[in-house]
């Protein structure tokens, strides 16, 4: 935790140790270490599985490595004429899925950032809307989904509905939060130069923010995907909620489990790209 | 959660009893509390589920004994990979004129190989599903000829209302809504005579026949009472049912009306459980289920006749139904 | 009081004006003009009350009793007066030179203007740095900066140099002090150092400890052109004052 | 956005305007002024609603608001020898999922801060778990249940579990965020007096993350209280999702929506409970 | 340097030491041995590495070249020194007595102690307040007896007094002079007035514009007891001494 001007942004930080030097030297030796120790867990974690698989022996309980190996074949190829799962591949499940939940997660959180910066700056809109999206993020989706079935039909709109509602929420209180905690003395020192309230808000409050909306969006993100099989229960296949809940409805666990592993790895990487924006976006992380 | 399975310790006075909320005499038993007055001594628990999938996942779990479910989830459950060890002890009902394909007006359909080229609803891996299938099987038209979109029957009325369905096969009360603006293109009962019957079925758990045989035949007695109730006294039969539905008792009777209750004396027939000697013709029904599953890919392997007949619990056929 | 109406533009008039931040009596009750032109040095204990004095004048601060007026009107932020806040408050989301840029943004002025800016305050190279990769002094100096970006008739600096080493002090008090005799120019500018409040102002007030009145208000009479620091610093009338205020700050009793 | 002694928590802040004596005008005024405008708010959103259920006719889509005040009647009484909703009064309903919504949440967020401040401090650690955290929440409830099911049974555990893996994620990643921006200097500050490493994360870094967890608490809360009707689909009678989804299935809307009042009432409350104690916990905000 | 193995206790070597802040030379090379006992003052133009060279001592920094060592031993964070940063640094969570008793607590001291210490400083009655309701040089002050709440045999202050009128000021060197002059204390602070370093050092080091080195070593011998303030300040010495370390600060060129 000291102030050093090369500090990676990915260098491990371990608070009571850390100096210059163990920081210079932390990128290096610590992307090996980083990769090593995954790579363990993972061994570790494949062997606990496999064993889980063969002490259990009930594939429907826990469905062995192999198995789910077979499948991700099955549903990646086309085999006695049936083209993957349902029809479709495991990669257009999951694009299909994808494309739902970036066009949902981007309405959310284009619509989660607004909500708070105007919930967090015009205190009589606030007054109004906050209570109304706080109803609205107490509701579960699964109960209102019917209504969107009766407004937006049964394709697509419904379910990026879904999405964006499910993104929105954790977004726009992120948001609201850190704006309502803009730093008094910047705000003035912005205000002292001659800024004008949009100015304030754009100079001060955003920047100040970002750290705080990174997260929701991570958690937006995050939510946009626990909710797609919940948005893919009507009409979902192609998509990987609805394979998943096909799946399910048969039994077919390995199935299941494949689809979950497509859903978190893919969660990874979107993850991963919205940490390596969010360390470039915010160099001064920790100094305020 | 007692998740542990122990429904085959005999010491245990306790029935865990999986419903589902569809009309039949399942309900009458729960509102009459049928059961627990011939069994006083045992703990008797009734839970909701929603689906023939939960309760065959609660079942791998053993987290129930008894339960009332459909046929083609049982057919799953006796298949590969799950081979979950129960047994069919009773049919609880046949579908009839509550389960059927209808068509809407407007959509230009009149038959069912109108059906090609146009959307059709219905919820997947029901009854409702096999039975459309059988249909289009029947009618010779191909599964890629038309869309069926899943929806639960509640989602298939807001979107039939929008014009999003050509045509739906669902069950009441939403087939109500549906007859209003629709043509009946076939209902389950047809498909039922032309051999192709969909049916709620009773299940034991296996391990719970072996150790408590005496309250699986308490359970049998109480079915074949409700069953007579329908029979005999319609109104008194709807206003349990209508208790348990949240429905008003005529609705009830309505809504049973149009479901086919077998009278309890045909159990044992060979049309359908038969006796330990000769096994009905059920088993030759669920290999059927499995087989068109196992041509959706939904399961591994179709399982043998024997198996299945091995999986239909006669015991004591016909007298214990008294 | 009457002397507000004589003069029209930036001249600052306090009536009557007491400050509570709660219970606590901050500053006051102080009556105070400042005609247009003033260098007004502000000198008082630590905690006596010169930051709110200059947070009233800035529009930062509403007086509890009493009224502010800057040029006739009351204050408002960022409009009737630049202030150079006791802390430099740079934005941490902007380079050294974004700091800069966007002061030169909200005054209107072309933002090309950011290294002659850092030169005036001594800085070089720094402009690209991030506001936490240079010294306490350095970001001091980007404080002052970003105020001079805006050409302001209104100039409070509250302990601009507090941070800063004797030599690089008195450049910055020379550059302050021509900007500050162009006509029509008031500055208030808060210190510690008398030595500085005699070489800079052309008024010193000293403020008595919480709450800060005002015990010393005296008008420093020193040539301003034609003359080195040097020389004025060896003036006998510059040490007479220098003693005189230093005896008022030293006579007020424990500080706050 | 002045730095006043007597600011009270809830004042409206209004960037560009706010001093000390428009803020210490703002209780009184303010309240007043929030409550009427929240009234003409639900004033004019009945309008709405009852307009809405005039014109479409049909209360399978929208029910009137007199028939959803007749359900929640119903629901609340014995009538016929029929106690309240399938033999349970809504409120019996409500008390029941919020117990678990509560204990879900309890046991979500106490592993999520634990886990936030690990990853955030432990380097080792986190290499490790963020990414199992990250894999995990991309999951959808929807699609492990049954798993959970077959490993939990299907009584009241595996709905906690459900509800409490729903709200943990959230505060893991608010709080692990939090933790990894902690400011440099105060952190310095802390190890200059003598502070150890334990020290500095109780005195420096979880106060300063405060603001933050609470914000990952409120969207915590939020996601399980959107998640109790995914977890009440089995064996979810007493409970609120159970009935939503019981009411659902036989095209109740009125019950739907009394549902979707009571979940969205009483997640109001609750996070209204929440925001108070942020205030009184976190007297600094703004002032960082 | 040979001399480090002859205090054995708090002493201070650094051995040829440059640091670098990616880029930038902020200081050195550099050697200085500071036997215990010291009161050494460090006096530099802003951004010549004072803060910086502070902080290596304190174990915050690793030097980029060369060695540092505290009582022969490398520096840990807050076991060798105590330190006073340039910016007060206080917890925005706790209040102004809620930040001393926190560092009585981290000390092992007894946490009774927090008003005395407060009034050690010139504070009274703001032990309630948060961080922010005190003035500048108030918070100043509280992070000063923060730092003496440990009792330790090395104080590292980095321009403590820059934010305090003359006469807390006085007192406060006062006090300091009364603390160091214990046996063992050493002390080293940094300061922009040549009158305070002359008043309270042992010795002064004058470092030279970024990258700092040293360029004037001097030690300081006047009567530490036994004397005034004020006739201490009067004697010739004093006076020469002030004018050979304000001449090495002036001579020093552009600051950086
Ligand atoms: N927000 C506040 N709440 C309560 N008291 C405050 C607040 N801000 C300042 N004070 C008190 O008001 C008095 C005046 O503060 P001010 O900052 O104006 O002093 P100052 O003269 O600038 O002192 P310094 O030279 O130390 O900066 C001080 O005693 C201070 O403790
Ligand atoms: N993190 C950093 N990255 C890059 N350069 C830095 C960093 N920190 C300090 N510097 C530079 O190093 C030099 C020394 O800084 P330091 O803070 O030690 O100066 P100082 O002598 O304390 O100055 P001041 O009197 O202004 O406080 C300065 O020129 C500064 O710009
Ligand atoms: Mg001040
Ligand atoms: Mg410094």
């Amino acid at each position: 935790m000291t102030t050093t001007v090369s500090a990676s942004p990915t260098a491990e930080t371990s608070i009571g140790a850390s100096t210059a030097a163990r920081r210079a030297l932390a990128p290096r030796g610590g992307r090996r270490r980083r990769i090593l120790l995954r790579l363990l867990a993972l061994v570790v974690l494949y062997g606990l599985w496999e064993v889980a698989a063969r002490t259990t022996g009930n594939p429907t309980f826990i469905p062995s490595p192999g198995a789910v190996w077979h499948q991700l074949v099955q549903t990646s190829t086309t085999h006695d004429g049936v083209r993957g799962y349902s029809g479709h591949l495991l990669i257009e499940h999951l694009g299909v899925s994808l494309r739902r939940i970036l066009i949902g997660s981007m309405i959310g959180i284009a619509g989660g950032v607004l909500l708070g910066v105007v919930m967090g700056t015009v205190s009589g809109f606030r007054v109004v809307i906050e209570p109304v999206v706080t109803f609205v993020r107490a509701l579960p989706p699964l109960a209102y989904f019917s209504l969107f079935i009766i407004w937006f039909g049964i394709d697509e709109t419904p379910k990026l509905w879904l999405l964006s509602i499910a993104a929105l929420p954790p977004v726009a209180v992120a948001t609201a939060a850190a704006v309502h905690s803009a730093p008094t003395g910047l705000v003035e020192a912005a205000r002292a130069l001659g800024a004008g309230r949009v100015h304030v808000i754009r100079d001060v409050v955003l920047p100040h923010a970002l750290p705080e909306i990174f997260t929701g969006i991570r958690i937006a993100v995050g939510v946009a995907y626990s909710s797609v099989v919940a948005a893919e229960t009507i009409n979902g296949v192609p998509g990987i909620g609805g394979m998943v809940r096909d799946a399910q409805r048969y039994s077919q666990t390995d199935v299941v489990i494949l689809g979950l592993f497509a859903i978190g790895l893919s969660g990874l990487i979107i993850d991963a790209l919205l940490r390596t924006a969010e360390n470039r976006l915010i160099p001064w992380r920790g100094q305020i | 959660g007692d998740g542990a399975a122990s429904g085959g310790d005999p010491g245990r006075k306790t029935i865990r009893i999986a419903y589902q909320a569809f009309p039949s005499g399942d309900l009458i038993v729960k509102n009459q509390r049928l059961l627990e007055d011939a069994l006083p001594d045992y703990q008797i628990t009734w839970t909701k589920f929603d689906s023939g999938a939960s309760i065959n996942t609660a079942f791998v779990a053993g987290s129930v004994d008894i339960a009332a479910i459909g046929s083609s989830p049982v057919a799953r459950g006796l298949s590969a990979p799950l081979n979950i060890p129960y047994q069919v002890a009773f049919v609880l009902d046949v579908a009839g004129d509550n389960e059927a394909l209808v068509a809407r007006n407007g959509a230009g359909v009149t038959d069912i190989t109108g059906l090609r080229g146009k959307k059709v609803g219905t919820p997947f891996a029901s009854t409702a599903h096999y039975s459309l299938l059988a249909a289009l099987d029947r009618a010779g038209v191909k599964e890629s000829e038309l869309t069926i979109v899943d929806l639960e029957p509640q989602d298939i009325l807001a979107a039939w209302t929008r014009g999003d369905l050509d045509a739906a096969y669902s069950w009441l009360p939403s087939l109500d809504e549906l007859r209003k603006t629709g043509t009946v293109l076939i209902t389950s009962r047809e498909l039922a005579t032309a051999g192709k019957p969909t049916l709620d079925l009773g299940v034991v758990a296996t391990d719970f026949v072996e150790a408590h045989p005496a309250a699986v035949d308490a359970w049998r007695k109480a079915q074949s009472q409700a069953l007579n109730l329908i029979h005999d006294d319609p109104a008194a039969a709807a206003k349990s049912v209508g208790a348990e539905l949240n429905l008003s008792p005529e609705e009830a009777q309505r809504q049973l009306s149009q479901g086919v209750f077998l009278k309890s004396e045909d159990l044992a027939s060979p049309e359908w459980l038969g006796t330990s000697a000769a096994k009905g013709k059920l088993a030759d029904n669920l290999v059927s289920a499995a087989q068109f599953l196992k041509d959706q890919q939904k399961i591994d392997a179709v399982p043998d006749l024997a198996t299945v007949q091995a999986a239909i619990y006669t015991v004591g056929l016909p007298d214990a139904l008294g | 009081m009457p002397s507000a109406e004589s003069g029209d533009t930036a001249a600052i008039t306090v009536t009557d004006v007491e400050h509570r931040y709660g219970e606590v009596v901050a500053l006051g009750p102080i009556d105070l003009t400042v005609p247009p032109g003033e260098f007004l040095v502000l000198v008082g204990a630590s905690g006596c009350g010169k930051s709110t004095l200059l947070r009233l004048i800035a529009g930062f601060e509403q007086p509890t009793t009493g009224t502010v007026l800057t040029g006739g009107v009351p204050p408002i932020p960022g409009r009737s007066a630049g202030l150079v806040f006791q802390q430099p408050r740079l934005f941490p989301w902007k380079t050294v030179g974004g700091n800069i840029e966007l002061a030169l943004r909200y005054a209107g002025q072309p933002t090309d203007g950011v290294d002659a800016l850092l030169n005036r305050v001594g800085l070089h190279d720094v402009a690209k740095r991030r506001t936490w990769q240079i010294s306490g002094g350095q970001q001091q100096r980007v404080a002052i900066a970003r105020a001079l970006a805006a050409d302001r008739p209104l100039l409070l600096l509250d302990e601009p140099f507090a941070a800063l080493d004797a030599l690089t002090r008195e450049r910055l008090q020379e550059d302050l002090r021509s900007v500050s005799t162009a006509p029509g120019r008031t500055s208030i500018f808060v210190t510690h150092s008398v030595d500085e409040a005699v070489f800079l102002g052309s008024r010193v007030v000293v403020l008595s400890p919480r709450p800060g009145r005002i015990v010393l208000d005296l008008p420093i009479h020193l040539p301003r052109t034609g003359i080195t620091p040097d020389d004025l610093r060896g003036l006998p009338d510059y040490a007479a004052l220098r003693a005189e205020i230093g005896h008022a700050v030293r006579s007020e009793g424990a500080s706050a």
